[in-house]
């Protein structure tokens, strides 16, 4: 019996069963947790975080890092609004704001990939001319929306569901089936493991990455888009600090950071452990200051949790 | 009892069983060779000796004391020193400094590097290795990174040395010069393990020879004297292997492969040759002599800076591997920890990685093929794996040469294969073959270039041997001018006679 | 069904809100309901705090949004929720830049902040004696926040009228909202017009005016060649006030967040019980407090 | 001519030459920047940074990172001030303040070389950890300091020149040293280097690492101290994001992020071009969004001529 627990909990899906457990014990314990309103609030809340852990995933696969896309998020948000108010058509706007986000996931890509510069420096640098760019096209200020169609992408819903929901969900779906069964996954856990033995087994390893940071930009574009629509506006500080919350959800959900490991799965476990946790801190009113240790402990402990059933099967 | 005991060692890998319940001895002063196929748990036993692992039960005891290690700092303390099969160097840190880590001559923690300079110096003069000790190690080839790992061996006052595949990656001249080192410290009373899959070595070096098969003890010689290799091999591989190359004559076609002028910026002299289809093309040299760089070359693996590559008549840019394997070319290439396998990631993905594009439809896999793939060459290359499944860094090192020459083999259409030293580190059995499918891969019209430091290699399978030298092509030799000294004189820089260093 | 109010405010961690908090609970206290306080720095985490709030079955908040463009966004959300929504300290504003005048406010513009701190300014100034020509100005500014902008051009605007010139004030921008950054980037100014002896300084808080404090100390200015005036009267500003001797650092125009938190709190618990809607703009005043007086500024404010 | 002044700027040292250069090329052009005053200015304001950087230098030569050290920078600083006062003793209030970086570090080291849990998500974990620590101690206030000796840690000068500045320039001395010269700086440069072969050579590499986050925490416990001597208080929101200002200047200045490369003046001269650049904006009066874009391009650049400069010469 216990041995047949511990495959269960140890085994390949572990960190989803996990999960599940503890789940189910915060929807007993936590009152308003396991409510309709509070799991649409809660999915709701996730989905910036979600969407772009999704191309993350492929990045840190990869063994790259994206340190921007807190700021394209923000950049594309502002695009988005000011093209729709500019131009008078939403969808207008969308597509500056997806181009904008492509383009300077594009421009990251080429840098590092052709350049050779460190990924982590790369997207600093953007990080901090893309949040500038934001900043000086608004004069950082906000800027509001004058379509209320607008809204409506945020606040629509289908079978109940809000839209941003949906758009995570198939993403999710999406990315899934990019990791794993196509050649352009396969080809980043393999860059991911060996970047010079993919090279010479034929991968183009630059075209590759430039590929996967104009996917991170594109998906950023989208996760702006959504944003905005729910704030209702485009906010030139918006989702600041945004990189280190998706790179913590990937890393909880077992994508490796030394590139090679990385699973749809987990990163969905990793996005909502993250965002239930702080549900459940704020459920339970727990003080501003103490959430900072909580939401530590917590990371801390499902990295450990999640290594000792690495190791419990022999891998690192 | 022995001056080292191995008893009932028995070792468990998820899946696999690597070592079970082996036992023998080694006396003082002795060489002892450890022979078996690829994946017959021979480094996992050098890995236990050494405490980097750790023995499901069995012990090891040296001079009648059971060793209890919880690290390989423990091995060393109890004067155990291990030659691992992977090299295992620090490639921003000088020689001198590699050859000292672990234990810096130092008073209160600051490095004395005169004295540090000075024992290394002493050592490796002493041992006849003429490398700089002052070079960062990330400058030196391959070769040249065996020697300094070799050098380990020689640093501490050690009772056991182990030395797992050391020649892999060596030239006859440095392997003399490692032999000579071996009957030195067997002079002093050392217990040596050797670990290889060269039987000729084996015969020349050893005075006691102990075969694993499947992780069991399966021969165990306290002489080598009456043993003959036919024996050994049978021993190994379950059967009798009269001819190892089993060379069969060919008839080569019109010109696939034609290089003029090639050059680049390790390799400043041009080099020219060209390969035929059906035909085998060795290449020959001592280390460093830049086979691997022309390889690399024309495989569009480094940058070249002038001169042309011609397939088939058809001139092409071979700008990248990409481009190169598109063309036609492929490159099984000789550092297969570096450049080969791809870390974490299954042997099903290590074989499909280049191969998936024939059976791809808009970028989606074809899984039921990709599965067949790596199935078909793990049966075909006899990969010992529990399943296709497995993550290539748990595979043995021969086993990983396996998986990334199933990964070439398993290409369509190619018309140039090279193969810079395939049978590295694979055992005899496997080795012919490899040696039999690269005679059906020529027969049936391919272009095979095999670079190889192994003489009697080149000499047993090709038909044609080109000599490097130096950075240039030396001499060129048709299979029926084939001849030891030749070979040798030519690809000798100094024009010393060959004779000194022919095996 | 026991009442429960949100108090969301943008920076938890900042003594203001702090205090906001602190009076809100007292007000819980007295009432008997609940608090629930969340802090939300940005648009998004906001939207996820009134979800919250609805899931928990809150009946109303209290907000300091992050940003006074969120305004349709959080009345939408809050209408959707069904929650009673009353802002504290910025007020919302629609697409056109207006303010949303339905929505109940109690607060104080940063631009009158602003103009309160010129005021002291050009009043000490007065008081010592300067002329306005050989003063330097130190803007320390943090131009990515809007109420920054509006509380530092506020001061400039009571300096202009009181004569001073443009030229002569010096932009520091800060790289972050701490006193480091402010002292870095005031240090520049200082040092790059070394012939200018007598200098003031404003910002968007106290940390900001401190650190301009800090370097005039650094670069071997008199305390009475420097005028700060900060903007909070958390403890970093009465700390300066306790220290032995006076600093550049001359008074801080102390905002109290006892009514602030207390009053909202208390008129939305009454709005939820009593249904008795608040007014729709409460304006309260700052007040400045100097070495000699912060304590009693501070006890007529109602902190303790 | 070229090919010498080509071997100069390429060379070993060439990152030192191109600073050299353009160091005096920014004295030229930007009026004030090069006085007395405000290079003393500039020193102090790179005080935190630099003295940090000594020891992320470590960490990064390791393979490893630490982005704790923002918030532990703040904690120390806000025990040395809260220790000062109550016990009346400045003296006990530095030691305390030491030990308690120290002891952060040394967690941090311990869960990741014993639990084997990745640095990023430990250090990210024990970020918030701390933060909240030191927010709590002091509910989120800043604490003023009690005996105006505190201040002269900060003011006081020996040769015209402040102490924290001598403190900086000792402990870059100390580390520089250290690195090259001891068995504890090759053991980095080793793990960093190729771990696997370090643990195979008897390098206990579990202690070298808890060595090094020990050591920047007791770092960072000193950069604490002076900077609440600096600004006369100790603030829980002291230092936010310092990690990636201190990583971003380690990068500058050569230490690879793939580990076992780093060099002392590298690191001297990344700290030194970042307070250059923030300086010079700020002379130039550049504004505050544009800041941003001029960072960020800066950023770039530096990376992009020392990676022609690598490239040159043939290493990776
Ligand atoms: N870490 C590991 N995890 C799982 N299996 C392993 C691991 N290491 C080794 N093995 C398996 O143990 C067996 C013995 O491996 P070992 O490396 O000892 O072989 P070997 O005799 O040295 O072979 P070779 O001649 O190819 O080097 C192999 O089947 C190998 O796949
Ligand atoms: N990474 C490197 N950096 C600088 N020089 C290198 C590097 N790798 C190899 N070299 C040099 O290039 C020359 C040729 O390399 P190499 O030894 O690989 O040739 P080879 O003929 O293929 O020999 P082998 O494969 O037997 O080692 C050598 O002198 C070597 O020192
Ligand atoms: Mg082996
Ligand atoms: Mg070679």
């Amino acid at each position: 019996m216990t041995g047949q627990l511990k495959k269960i909990v140890l085994g390949e899906q572990g960190l989803v069963v996990i999960f599940i457990v503890a789940f189910a014990l915060v929807s007993l314990l936590v009152p308003n947790f396991l409510t309709d309103r509070n799991m649409l609030g809660l999915l709701q809340s996730v989905v910036t975080v979600g969407i772009v852990a999704c191309t993350m995933m492929f990045c840190l696969a990869a063994r790259d890092f994206d340190l921007s896309v807190g700021s394209i998020v923000a950049f594309a948000g502002m695009v988005a609004v000011m093209a729709s108010n500019a131009s008078g058509s939403i969808l207008l706007g969308l597509l500056a704001a997806i181009a904008c986000g492509t383009f300077v996931g594009f421009i990251n890509g080429v840098v590092i990939a052709k350049f050779r510069i460190n990924a982590l420096i790369t997207t600093l640098a953007t990080m901090q001319i893309v949040r500038g760019l934001a900043l000086i096209s608004s004069d950082g200020r906000a800027v509001g929306i004058n379509s209320p169609d607008f809204y409506q992408l945020a606040l629509s819903k289908l079978l109940g569901i809000p839209t941003p929901i949906w758009v995570l969900a198939i993403l999710f779906g999406i990315f899934g089936f990019v990791l794993n069964r196509t050649v352009f996954g396969k080809n980043t856990l393999a860059i991911g493991g060996n970047p010079e033995a993919s090279r010479l087994a034929g991968v183009n390893v630059d075209r590759t990455r430039i590929w996967i940071f104009a996917l991170q930009g594109f998906v950023c574009g989208i996760a702006g888009i959504l944003l905005a629509s729910r704030i209702t506006s485009g906010q030139p500080n918006a989702a600041v600090g945004l990189e280190l919350s998706v790179i913590s959800a990937c890393v909880l959900g077992g994508v490796s950071l030394a590139g090679g490991r990385a699973a749809m799965s987990g990163v969905i476990v990793g996005v909502l452990i993250m965002g239930i946790a702080e549900n459940v801190m704020n459920l339970l009113n727990i003080a501003a200051f103490y959430q900072y240790i909580v939401r530590g402990v917590i990371l801390l402990l499902a990295v450990l949790l999640d290594n000792l059933r690495s190791s419990a099967f022999g891998r690192r | 009892m022995s001056f080292l005991e191995f008893s009932n060692v028995t070792k468990t890998y998820p899946g696999v069983r690597a070592l079970s319940d082996v036992s023998f001895g080694v006396e003082k002063g002795a060489v002892h060779g450890l022979m078996g196929e690829n994946g017959a748990g021979k480094s996992t036993l050098i890995k236990i000796l050494s405490g980097d692992q750790h023995a499901d039960t069995g012990e090891i005891t040296i001079d009648g004391k059971v060793q209890a290690y919880t690290s390989t700092r423990d091995a060393f303390d109890n004067g155990v020193i291990v030659i691992h099969q992977e090299l295992q160097l620090v490639p921003e840190l000088t020689v001198a400094e590699n050859l000292s880590l672990g234990r810096f001559p130092a008073s209160a923690g600051v490095i004395a590097r005169g004295r540090m300079l000075e024992d290394v110096g002493a050592k490796l003069k002493s041992a006849g290795i003429d490398i700089d000790m002052r070079r960062k190690v990330k400058t030196l080839s391959i070769g040249e990174r065996q020697m300094v790992e070799i050098a380990k061996a020689i640093m501490l006052d050690a009772r056991v040395i182990a030395l797992d595949e050391p020649t892999s990656s060596l030239s006859s001249r440095e392997s003399e010069i490692l032999f000579a080192l071996i009957d030195r410290l067997r002079g002093e009373g050392k217990v040596i393990i050797y670990v290889s899959h060269r039987l000729d070595e084996v015969f020349r070096l050893c005075d006691s020879l102990t075969v694993l098969r499947d992780g069991k003890l399966a021969a165990h010689h306290q002489s080598l004297k009456d043993v003959t290799r036919d024996q050994i091999v049978a021993e190994m591989v379950g059967r009798e292997i009269s001819d190892i190359w089993g060379f069969r004559p060919r008839k080569a076609r019109e010109a696939r492969l034609k290089v003029d002028n090639l050059s680049g910026a390790r390799l400043r002299t041009p080099a020219s040759f060209e390969a035929r289809a059906g035909e085998i093309v060795g290449f020959f040299g001592l280390i460093g002599a830049g086979r691997s760089e022309l390889m690399r070359l024309v495989f569009g693996a480094d940058p070249r800076s002038g001169g042309t590559i011609t397939v088939d008549g058809k001139t092409i840019a071979a700008a990248s591997p990409h481009d190169a394997i598109r063309a036609g070319i492929v490159l099984c290439s000789e550092d297969r920890k570096h450049d080969g396998i791809i870390q974490g990631r299954s042997i099903e993905e290590n074989i499909n990685i280049s191969s998936r594009r024939h059976h791809t439809r808009f970028g989606v896999l074809n899984r039921a093929s990709e599965i067949a793939t790596a199935e078909t060459f793990i049966k075909k290359l006899k990969v010992r794996t529990p399943s296709r499944k497995q993550d290539i860094v748990n595979l043995s090192g021969g086993n990983q040469q396996k998986v990334i020459l199933g990964r070439w083999l398993s290409e369509q259409d190619i018309r140039v294969l090279i193969v810079d030293e395939p049978t590295r580190g694979i055992d005899i059995g496997a080795k012919s073959e490899i040696y039999e499918l690269l005679y059906q891969l020529a027969e049936e019209g391919m272009a095979i270039v095999v670079v190889s430091s192994e003489l009697p290699e080149v000499m047993g399978i090709c038909d044609r041997i080109l000599v490097m030298c130096g950075g240039r092509i030396s001499a060129e030799l048709a299979r029926d001018q084939f001849a030891e000294k030749a070979i040798l004189a030519a690809a000798l820089p100094d024009k010393k006679t060959p004779d000194a260093i022919a095996s | 069904q026991d009442t429960k109010i949100g108090f969301i405010v943008k920076q938890p961690e900042e003594p203001w809100f702090q205090d906001e908090w602190k009076f809100a609970d007292q007000a819980a206290k007295e009432k008997g309901f609940t608090l629930v306080k969340i802090g939300a720095e940005d648009g998004e985490k906001l939207m996820s705090a009134i979800d919250n709030l609805g899931a928990q079955g809150a009946q109303g908040f209290v907000v300091c949004t992050p940003d006074v463009k969120l305004g349709p966004g959080i009345v939408a959300k809050a209408a959707a929720n069904n929650l009673k929504l009353m802002t504290v300290d910025d007020r919302l504003v629609g697409a056109d830049g207006k303010p949303l005048e339905d929505v109940p406010h109690m607060g104080i513009s940063a631009t009158k902040i602003g103009e309160a701190v010129g005021q002291a300014i050009v009043d000490e100034m007065k008081a010592r004696g300067w002329k306005m020509d050989e003063v330097g100005a130190i803007r320390v500014s943090y131009d990515q926040l809007p109420t920054a902008v509006d509380r530092v051009e506020g001061a400039i605007s009571v300096l202009k009228a009181a004569g001073f010139k443009t030229q002569n004030i010096f932009d520091a921008p800060q790289a972050k909202t701490d006193t480091e950054a402010a002292l870095n980037a005031a240090t520049v100014v200082l040092n790059a017009h070394a012939d200018i002896k007598k200098w003031i300084a404003f910002g968007l808080n106290d940390e900001a005016v401190l650190g301009a404090v800090r370097a005039s100390e650094s670069v071997g200015i008199p305390a009475d060649g420097m005028i700060g005036v900060g903007i909070g009267g958390a403890e970093s500003a009465i700390n300066e006030f306790k220290k032995p001797a006076a600093t550049g650092f001359v008074g801080t125009v102390i905002i109290s967040p006892k009514r602030h938190g207390y009053e909202t709190a208390l008129n939305m618990y009454d709005w939820i019980a009593n249904n008795k809607e608040p007014a729709k703009l409460t304006l309260t005043a700052g007040a400045l407090a100097k070495r000699d007086d912060y304590q009693k500024v501070r006890k007529d404010l109602g902190i303790e």
